[in-house]
């Protein structure tokens, strides 16, 4: 049995997968991980945008008759230093974090799928610098470069998503490029190319479409690592600000000091935090062992 | 037989692309910071051919040879080093860019693999009816369509393939689509670069059928670039031998197939086997000995000898000129 | 001569997708000693897998042989336990693949490769190996064995890795090797090397070969009996000179119809290709497998499936026509 | 090779240029500079003039290109200056906490290592049955826990159900193995976990496509022990990929730790890092960013050392 | 089970507790031996007291040396200032000028003798720093004319006008006193080395991660110090601190911990921790940005005063974060501070919060400010007090229709912010003003103009508040100098300038071995350990 083990059979899935519930269900028996996360996902997606109507308090204002109490039937996770219902600050702190993650790993992934194909397709000198440059961020790491980021631009939830953007742009243009160059030698591009077809033409028409695998691969491991980040800019008080809910921050301050007398108050939001990426992650994996088994991420 | 009995209509016919002494070179670079050149890959070589109008050459070679490289040259695909191509007498490096894309629309090319020469992510009529809507050669969308239809219809595709995309296609179906793109640009000639190579022997006569039915139908001029003998027997009317970069032997197929005069032809041809072992039990294959040297350093002289059972010493270091030994019959060496 | 092995009712089926592939489908046949059996067909017919299952090298999931015997000096190897199974690889039973590039660990020298083959078979010791491989090294035409033992594949031309190989399969002297398109990756010239070199190997030990190939060419030159697989059956058997003369199933015959001849002269005859597609084989309907192609299909071909008949002495084929309903040599 | 490893030593040269001026620019590019937060104590009467004083003290009143040229230059002679903020050389205030860092990152190395291999290789042998979506799982969750709140969590258990905690004072390893270990184990294994998680899923997926490629299906036909096919076949094939996530992972430990060091309050250089970028120590979180990028540059180069050393078709002209 | 009501039972339970145990310790008889470890939030940038301004170097570094004067330890709660080096001081009839004589039996721990000399040259640093030398509350000195040591224990200050803040100034605990020696050598010596003639000797140190100190056998006061050392380590998280104590590897914190912590601890570990309190000399202020609409307004300004509820923020504020006491701008409790009758009276310090915000809203719909109004409150980087009373305003201001959102900056760029001269970037920040020495006269200086002054982060400039500012300086009558005091309150709160929230409140819960400290309203006094013990 010789199957036919190209690059391009992952997107050929994808096509299948564009096409009709079928294919989702089809999905879900062959992924049964990746389903669920997906489904978790989705869970979380509906906590962020229904957040109004399942939150069963306001999540900002301080209940001070009730600070720190334990989990209990009103309060099911109980409430944080200020009397606030944990419970609703996770339901809409998954606001914060799936804002950051959508935002922040869509940005991340398409500015490095541009400089990617980019950087492939015209080769040479173009190519190199921008090589020399990613470089130069990807021997940041992380969090560092994060971090030098918000401290230049200040904290609040615009200035943390750019920060945990930039870092990402090189690893998805890196991923993409090497793609990109395999694509480059296809004949379908050099078939374009035969047919006299302009630049942007090839590049937008023939070479992105096709870079839409590592591309789509890309984006969801990097949500979780945006949430991840988000969480430990927060943690480091750099994130979002108080009295704005968002897991990391509530993970932070008051939860930290009160570990041992309310632990429900750092352990729900950490749980939040896992549990979000978690699910991210097990449908990031299972959709790249559809798209594209080879790469790894 | 001989050349002359063997002339088709063809003979009569202009020369429509003409190739002469074209060197494709590929300098291999060390160096990180500071890049020189340490050597050259002499992909193709001084190479000279015509063909004429509604002619079909065949170039075949083993793996690493230039042919693909020739190929992708006349189409501009890779930069030539040197020599020159012209192409309805027109010379192809000298053209502007506007005057290249018209030119352009004219050569169109059929690939060996058709699985990867169809963007996955496009549909069948996309894909076919992608040029003609850029170049303007349909007013409309409606007339592209038409055009596709029609298209399709004439590469042996059934109607229902125009929405589906390639890979619900199978390889003989993926190849006529190749084929059917190739033509929406109504060109005048055709690379077919192992063009039926990877397919299985029942579909490979198909699409062989097919791009014979269309040269006929359209006047059609191919260089059909492949490794198996025996497919460049029967669709050529004329065939250049390629080794290392360098035409070894040119000559209409006939000729060259029943009285081949390079040594490296020769040996080529006795190795093929021939399905009927009636035939086989009283052939002997010539084995060549050893294996096809690096492009990156090939041997001085006639890039032949270390492994020609005829070579003398005059082979090692003079490169042997491409000459004529009887009419449309050239032989690159020392000892024909 | 007697047989060496004999296939009975071999089925290998993979799952994929929830789908049940037939990839081999009730496959019968015997190797005589000292033989080259050719198993010749076009790709996804089945041939490479029914190698793979003779030795069990099937990757479960996705596929697993279902039913079948493979008797080898008198015993089901199908049977076998793992290490039973273990012994017979490469000690009686051999493999060469088509791809030399792919089949060689790429960071393990050539000589480690080929003692550890040697080692897994035999007590003898390193030394003992070791001079095997030089000796089976020099055997296959490589020049300067002892130094090439310390390389590694990728220093190596591929004709020269598809030696290695075949003296991988010869080290440990087996009965028999499989012979996975040994040289479709490979350039003419060095294919008909490569080829001559496992004839002279194979006249040399007296060991049989089973050639899987989808070249007309080099069965009619090298083997003496073909199998002719379709859609995961054998729906020809005989000796070559007879089936090439007078091929009795229409699949056979439209394919040798089908392939361009060097030998033949150009006069832009038209080839006769075999319309059509080959069936899927994870939706198979009753009836022939061949029957959306066949020429010559009649309504009883629908629903019926052949069976493998003996139609002349030796020479077996699975078409319920007698060869009086079709013309053999419509194609040639 | 010796030309290879001199040559990419070469080109580390203008990357780590480029991170020079990135994290230079960065810096400066923050408001409010040292001396502003030095003098931001809540004990003190600071004039403009007495600013204006410390600043040239310090070389800020010089222009960013004297400066920027000035630090290079120091550099250059592997003199990072002197912190801004202690006052003390670079090199020393480094020296003292690297060597904690690293002994973290190296146990961390150690037990990701140690847990990834055997743990992927059974998961990708096992392929979708129930022993490998254990081992995944448990490894996306590795991925998913942030390390800082694994760390919460352990302090947390420790003090609830054991009275106890780790020290809190730092012995080196050479004085006091146990004493040593009982701190830093902790923070390792906090951060160990999402690094093995990591090289799990690297291992997994490197052993699964090696099985499906054709030299380990050519060693199983040559009728080669299973183990051996598994090991010297397929493990040992699929150590490349999974050396250069290790060597990866080790190279973003050094970053990752600046939220540990906080945790466990550890002195190392991440809690360095964030009391550096806080107290705008310039030459300091210079010297720490260009230290990490070295790091960074100097493993990657390690693991390609490594892959020559492994994989002869890796030809360094 | 209900944790509130444990809570606030044991809350009552530890405050009597930590009372009655400061009380019996003096009865107590010291013992001697021991090392305290105490845990530090910070780390000190240099080991110079006279150019540093933190409390991380007072708390590792005070134990090393002595100070010409200093604060009562025995009563430092009262400002008291008594001598250390100082035996006894006179002051002439026009009090300016000041001569002390000095003890003789104070050495530095090197050998060498602490003489006027030494005095003098700290004090010349400290007040004429040549170039190049960094001295942060030079500014205090302004008054000085002259520093002389007429011989060799006796030390003159000659004043260029008489100042009652004089006395606090020379009383700063950062004024250690150095070896003339060494400064004469190099006057940067002291930034990397430390000599001084305190209770302890400098023993090693580990940059970022402690700082160890043992017992001066030569110190001069008897029977001092009682502990053979102390171990200051670094630990930058609240939690590491809290959990330090939790776990017993250190004794004490003291700066203060929030009061969870506090609850935590006496929870967790019962008699084994002493908790001790005090208002801290630490006024949390908002400052509205008068140069920015509609802050420029002082209704809408005073509307975010009365928007507070003090009382409330009080009660609760004072579970979760560092803050507790109501008051004004004078530290509550001293003699000049008004009293809880005349403090209710003034706008916005009143027990009916809800007339407040009804007053708040109806000044807003007057300035024009709509409902819903989006504004930034600019805050610092800490989480206590600053973020969690920020919180609690961001609540307080809904309240009465305002949306704000908090812009949380680090330390840097805060003050960069905070302090640039008009017009601000800021809409509202907050701001504090904390002082060493609890002297009202010389803290309400922070509200003068912004010309005169120059620490007035608003940067308005009322003339009216100047002229009180003048009056109560030079005022000796504490009654009316009170009422004046009295009058620059009601001027700051109609106008707005400055908006007190709540004081600041300092916890410090500690091993209950630790005896003989007392906990004092700033964190920078009492802390040369001197009179500390260790009950094994």
């Amino acid at each position: 049995m010789t199957e036919v083990a190209a690059p391009w059979s992952g997107i050929v899935l994808a096509g299948r997968l564009q096409r009709g519930g079928g294919a989702l269900l089809r999905f879900a028996r062959g992924q049964p991980l990746g389903a669920a996360g997906m489904l978790i996902v989705l869970l979380f997606i509906l906590a962020a945008a229904g957040a109004r109507f399942i939150a069963p308090f306001d999540p900002l204002t301080p209940d001070y008759a009730a600070m720190m109490t334990p989990p209990s039937l009103s309060h099911w996770f109980g409430t944080d230093d200020f009397g606030r219902d944990i419970l609703s600050r996770i339901i809409f702190g998954a606001r914060t974090a799936m804002l950051v993650g959508f935002v922040a790993s869509f940005a991340g992934a398409t500015l490095g799928l541009v400089i990617g194909v980019a950087s492939a397709y015209f080769k040479g000198w173009v190519d190199s610098t921008i090589q020399r440059l990613l470089d130069v961020f990807m021997s940041f790491p992380l969090i560092v470069l994060a971090l030098a980021i918000v401290s230049v631009f200040g904290s609040g939830v615009n200035n943390v998503i750019v920060a945990i953007t930039i870092p990402m742009v090189p690893r998805c243009a890196r991923v993409v490029r090497s793609s990109a160059l395999v694509l480059r030698e296809v004949p379908y591009v050099d078939a374009a190319r035969a047919l006299g077809f302009s630049h942007s033409r090839i590049v937008f028409r023939h070479m992105l479409p096709n870079v839409v695998a590592p591309y789509l691969i890309m984006l969801t491991s990097f949500m979780g690592q945006a949430i991840l980040l988000e969480a430990s800019l927060s943690f480091l008080g750099l994130g979002v600000q108080e009295p704005t809910p968002a897991w990391g921050l509530m993970l932070q301050g008051g939860a930290e000091q009160y570990a041992e007398s309310a632990p429900w108050m750092p352990i729900f939001p950490g749980l939040a935090i896992t549990a979000s990426v978690f699910a991210f992650n097990l449908f990031g994996d299972a959709l790249r062992d559809v798209l594209d088994p080879k790469l790894r991420v | 037989m001989n050349a002359t009995q063997m002339a088709s209509p063809a003979q009569a016919q202009p020369v429509l692309l003409d190739v002469a002494d074209l060197r494709v070179h590929f300098p291999v670079s060390q160096g990180i910071v500071f890049r020189r050149r340490t050597g050259t890959v002499k992909a193709v070589d001084g190479i000279s051919f015509s063909i004429r109008r509604g002619e079909t050459l065949g170039l075949v070679g083993e793996s690493g040879c230039g042919k693909t490289t020739t190929g992708r040259c006349i189409l501009r695909l890779t930069p030539s080093s040197a020599g020159s191509i012209r192409f309805e007498g027109r010379e192809l490096g000298a053209l502007s860019h506007r005057a290249l894309i018209a030119v352009r629309r004219k050569i169109q090319v059929i690939f060996q693999d058709p699985y990867s020469s169809l963007n996955p992510r496009m549909t069948i009529g996309q894909i076919v009816g992608e040029g003609p809507a850029v170049h303007r050669l349909t007013r409309n969308a409606r007339q592209t369509e038409a055009r596709v239809r029609e298209l399709l219809g004439l590469t042996g595709l059934a109607d229902d393939v125009y929405g589906r995309y390639p890979h619900e296609l199978s390889g003989g179906q993926r190849q006529r689509v190749g084929i059917a793109r190739a033509l929406s640009m109504n060109p005048m000639f055709i690379v077919c670069d192992e063009a039926v190579s990877a397919l299985d022997v029942s579909i490979q006569a198909q699409i062989i059928n097919l791009l014979e039915t269309l040269q006929r139908e359209f006047g059609l001029t191919y260089l059909f670039i492949s490794h198996d003998l025996a497919v460049v027997r029967h669709i050529s009317d004329r065939v250049a031998v390629m080794y290392l970069g360098k035409i070894m032997e040119l000559a209409g197929s006939g000729e060259l197939y029943d009285h081949p005069r390079h040594p490296y032809t020769q040996a080529l041809l006795s190795v093929v086997p021939i399905p009927d072992p009636d035939v086989e039990s009283r052939r002997e294959p010539l084995l060549l000995q050893g294996e096809v040297p690096s492009p990156l350093n090939p041997p001085g002289g006639c890039v032949f000898h270390p492994r020609c059972p005829l070579a003398t010493d005059i082979c090692r270091r003079v490169v042997p000129v491409f000459r004529d030994i009887a009419a449309g019959h050239q032989v690159a060496c020392h000892h024909v | 001569m007697g047989s060496l092995l004999e296939v009975r009712n071999l089925k290998t089926r993979f799952y994929t997708q929830g789908r049940e592939i037939h990839a081999v489908d009730g496959v019968s046949f015997d190797i005589q000693v000292g033989e080259t059996l050719a198993i010749v067909g076009e790709s996804g017919c089945g041939k490479s897998v029914t190698a793979l299952s003779l030795l069990s090298l099937i990757p479960w999931p996705p596929g697993r042989i279902i039913d079948g015997e493979v008797w080898f000096l008198g015993e089901n190897i199908l049977d076998f336990d793992a290490e039973r199974m273990r012994r017979i690889r490469g000690k009686e039973i051999s493999m060469i693949f088509q791809e030399p590039m792919t089949s060689l660990n790429p960071i393990l020298s050539i000589g480690r490769q080929l003692t550890e083959t040697v080692m897994a078979h035999s007590d003898g010791g390193q030394r003992a190996a070791h001079a095997r491989a030089v000796e089976m090294l020099a055997k296959v035409g490589i020049p300067e064995p002892a130094r090439r033992m310390t390389q590694y594949p990728h220093q190596f031309s591929g004709g020269m890795r598809q030696r290695v190989m075949i003296a991988m399969a010869l080290i440990c002297s087996p009965k028999l090797i499989l012979a996975d398109e040994p040289t479709t990756a490979l350039d003419v010239t060095i294919q008909a090397q490569i080829l001559a070199l496992m004839k002279a190997l194979s006249v040399e030990t007296g060991v049989s070969v089973v050639l899987i190939t989808h070249n007309l060419g080099i069965v009619a030159r090298y083997a003496d009996r073909v199998n002719v697989m379709y859609a995961g059956r054998i729906v020809e058997q005989g000796v070559a000179r007879a089936i090439y003369a007078h091929p009795r199933h229409p699949y056979t015959s439209g394919l040798i119809a089908s392939v361009p001849r060097m030998n033949e002269p150009r006069g832009r005859q038209r080839l006769v290709p075999i319309e059509g597609q080959p069936p899927d084989l994870g939706a198979l309907g009753a009836g022939c497998r061949f029957y959306p192609r066949c020429k010559y299909r009649r309504e009883p071909c629908r629903t019926n499936d052949p069976p493998l008949r003996e139609v002349e002495p030796g020479h077996w084929s699975a078409c319920l026509l007698t060869d009086l309903e079709f013309d053999p040599a419509a194609g040639s | 090779m010796l030309r290879y490893v001199i040559r990419r030593v070469l080109l580390m040269i203008p990357t780590l240029l480029g991170v020079a001026v990135l994290i230079f620019i960065l810096m400066r590019l923050i408001p409010g500079d040292i001396v502003e937060i030095r003098f931001a104590g809540e004990g003190g009467g600071v004039t403009e003039e007495m600013m204006a004083q410390e600043r040239s003290r310090l070389g800020l009143d010089q222009s960013l290109v004297w400066q920027f040229v000035h630090w290079i230059v120091g550099i250059a002679r592997f003199d990072f200056g002197i912190s801004m903020w202690t006052g003390q050389p670079i090199s020393y205030e480094i020296g003292l906490r690297f060597g904690l860092s690293l002994q973290i990152a190296i146990m961390a190395t150690l037990l990701a290592t140690l847990l990834a291999i055997p743990l992927g290789t059974l998961s990708a042998l096992k392929q979708d049955t129930l022993i490998d979506y254990a081992v995944r799982v448990f490894s996306i969750a590795g991925l998913a826990t942030p390390s800082f709140w694994l760390g919460i969590l352990m302090i947390l258990g420790f003090l609830i159900f054991f009275q106890w905690m780790p020290p809190i004072r730092y012995t080196p390893i050479w004085v006091d193995p146990v004493a040593n270990l009982t701190q830093l184990i902790w923070p390792a294994l906090a951060t160990g976990y999402r690094y093995s998680a990591v090289a799990t899923r690297m291992t997994r997926s490197a052993v699964l496509e090696v099985l499906r490629e054709d030299h380990v299906r050519t060693a199983r036909a040559k009728g080669l022990r299973e183990r051996i096919v598994l090991v010297r076949h397929a493990v040992k094939n699929a150590l490349l990929p999974i050396i250069t996530v290790i060597g990866l992972e080790f190279a973003f430990l050094l970053g990752g730790l600046v939220v540990t060091e906080q945790v466990f309050n550890l002195n190392g250089i991440g809690l360095l890092f964030v009391k550096a970028v806080g107290n705008h120590d310039y030459t300091m979180v210079q010297a720490l960013v260009m230290l990490v990028a070295m790091v960074f540059i100097v493993t990657n180069l390690v693991v390609d050392i490594l892959y020559a050393w492994i994989d002869p078709r890796v030809y360094y002209r | 089970m209900n944790w509130h009501r444990i809570l606030n039972g044991l809350l009552g339970a530890l405050v009597a507790l930590g009372l009655t145990s400061v009380g019996a310790m003096d009865v107590l008889a010291q013992k001697r031996g021991g090392t305290l470890v105490m845990v530090v939030p910070d780390e000190p940038p240099s080991f110079d007291g006279h150019r540093e301004t933190t409390f991380a170097l007072i708390h590792p570094i005070a134990p090393h040396y002595s100070v010409l004067v200093r604060v009562d330890p025995q009563e430092p709660a009262s400002g008291d200032i008594v001598g250390d080096v100082a035996q006894s001081w006179t002051v002439s009839g026009d009090k300016k000028t000041y001569t002390f004589k000095l003890r003789r039996d104070v050495k530095f721990w090197d050998g060498t003798p602490l003489t006027a000399r030494d005095v003098v040259a700290t004090y010349r640093k400290i007040i004429f720093p040549p170039e190049g030398v960094l001295s942060a509350r030079q500014a205090y000195y302004l008054m000085v004319d002259a520093v002389e040591n007429p011989d060799e224990y006796t030390v003159v200050f000659k004043l260029k006008f008489a100042s009652p803040a004089f006395m606090p100034a020379l009383a700063v605990p950062f004024n250690f006193l150095y070896s003339a020696d060494k400064l004469a050598q190099d006057i940067h010596w002291y930034e990397k080395n430390v000599l001084g003639s305190g209770p302890f000797k400098f023993k090693s140190r580990s940059p970022g991660a402690n700082w160890v100190g043992e017992r001066n056998e030569s110190y001069y006061r008897a029977g001092q110090p009682s502990l053979d050392g102390y171990e200051a380590i670094f630990a930058s998280k609240e939690s590491v601190r809290v959990q330090a104590i939790r776990g017993e590897r250190a004794h004490i914190e003291f700066r203060g911990f929030s009061p969870a912590a506090r609850d935590d601890l006496v929870r967790a570990l019962g008699d084994k921790i002493t908790v001790q309190e005090s208002t801290w000399n630490c006024g949390l202020y908002v400052v509205p940005n008068p140069h920015k609409k509609p802050f420029d307004d002082a209704r809408v300004r005073r509307a975010l005063s009365l928007a507070m509820d003090r009382r409330g923020g009080s009660q609760f504020l004072s579970r979760i974060a560092i803050v507790k006491t109501v008051g004004g701008i004078v530290f509550p409790g001293h003699a000049l501070a008004p009293t809880e009758a005349e403090l209710e009276q003034l706008e916005g310090f009143g027990k009916d919060i809800a007339a407040n915000r009804a007053k708040a809203r109806k000044l807003l719909a007057e300035a024009g400010v709509p409902q819903g109004f989006k504004f930034k409150l600019h805050n610092r980087d800490v989480d206590q007090p600053y973020k969690i009373v920020g919180t609690w305003l961001v609540d307080q201001w809904r309240q009465i229709g305002l949306d704000v959102e908090q812009w949380v900056q680090p330390t840097g760029p805060f003050f960069k912010v905070l302090r640039s001269p008009a017009p601000q970037e800021f809409d509202v920040s907050i701001d504090f003003n904390c002082q060493t020495l609890i002297n009202p006269t010389l803290d309400v200086s922070l509200f003068i103009s912004a010309d005169i002054g120059k620490s007035n982060n608003g940067k308005y400039i009322d003339r009216v508040l100047d002229d009180l500012y003048e009056r109560q300086m030079r005022e000796s009558d504490p009654a009316r100098q009170k009422a004046l005091l009295m009058q620059m309150q009601q001027r700051l709160i109609d106008q707005g300038h400055y908006i007190p929230t709540l004081w600041w409140h300092r916890i410090i819960p500690h091993s209950s071995k630790v005896k003989g400290w007392k906990i004092t309203p700033s964190h920078y006094l009492n802390q040369d350990l001197g009179n500390v013990w260790l009950e094994e």
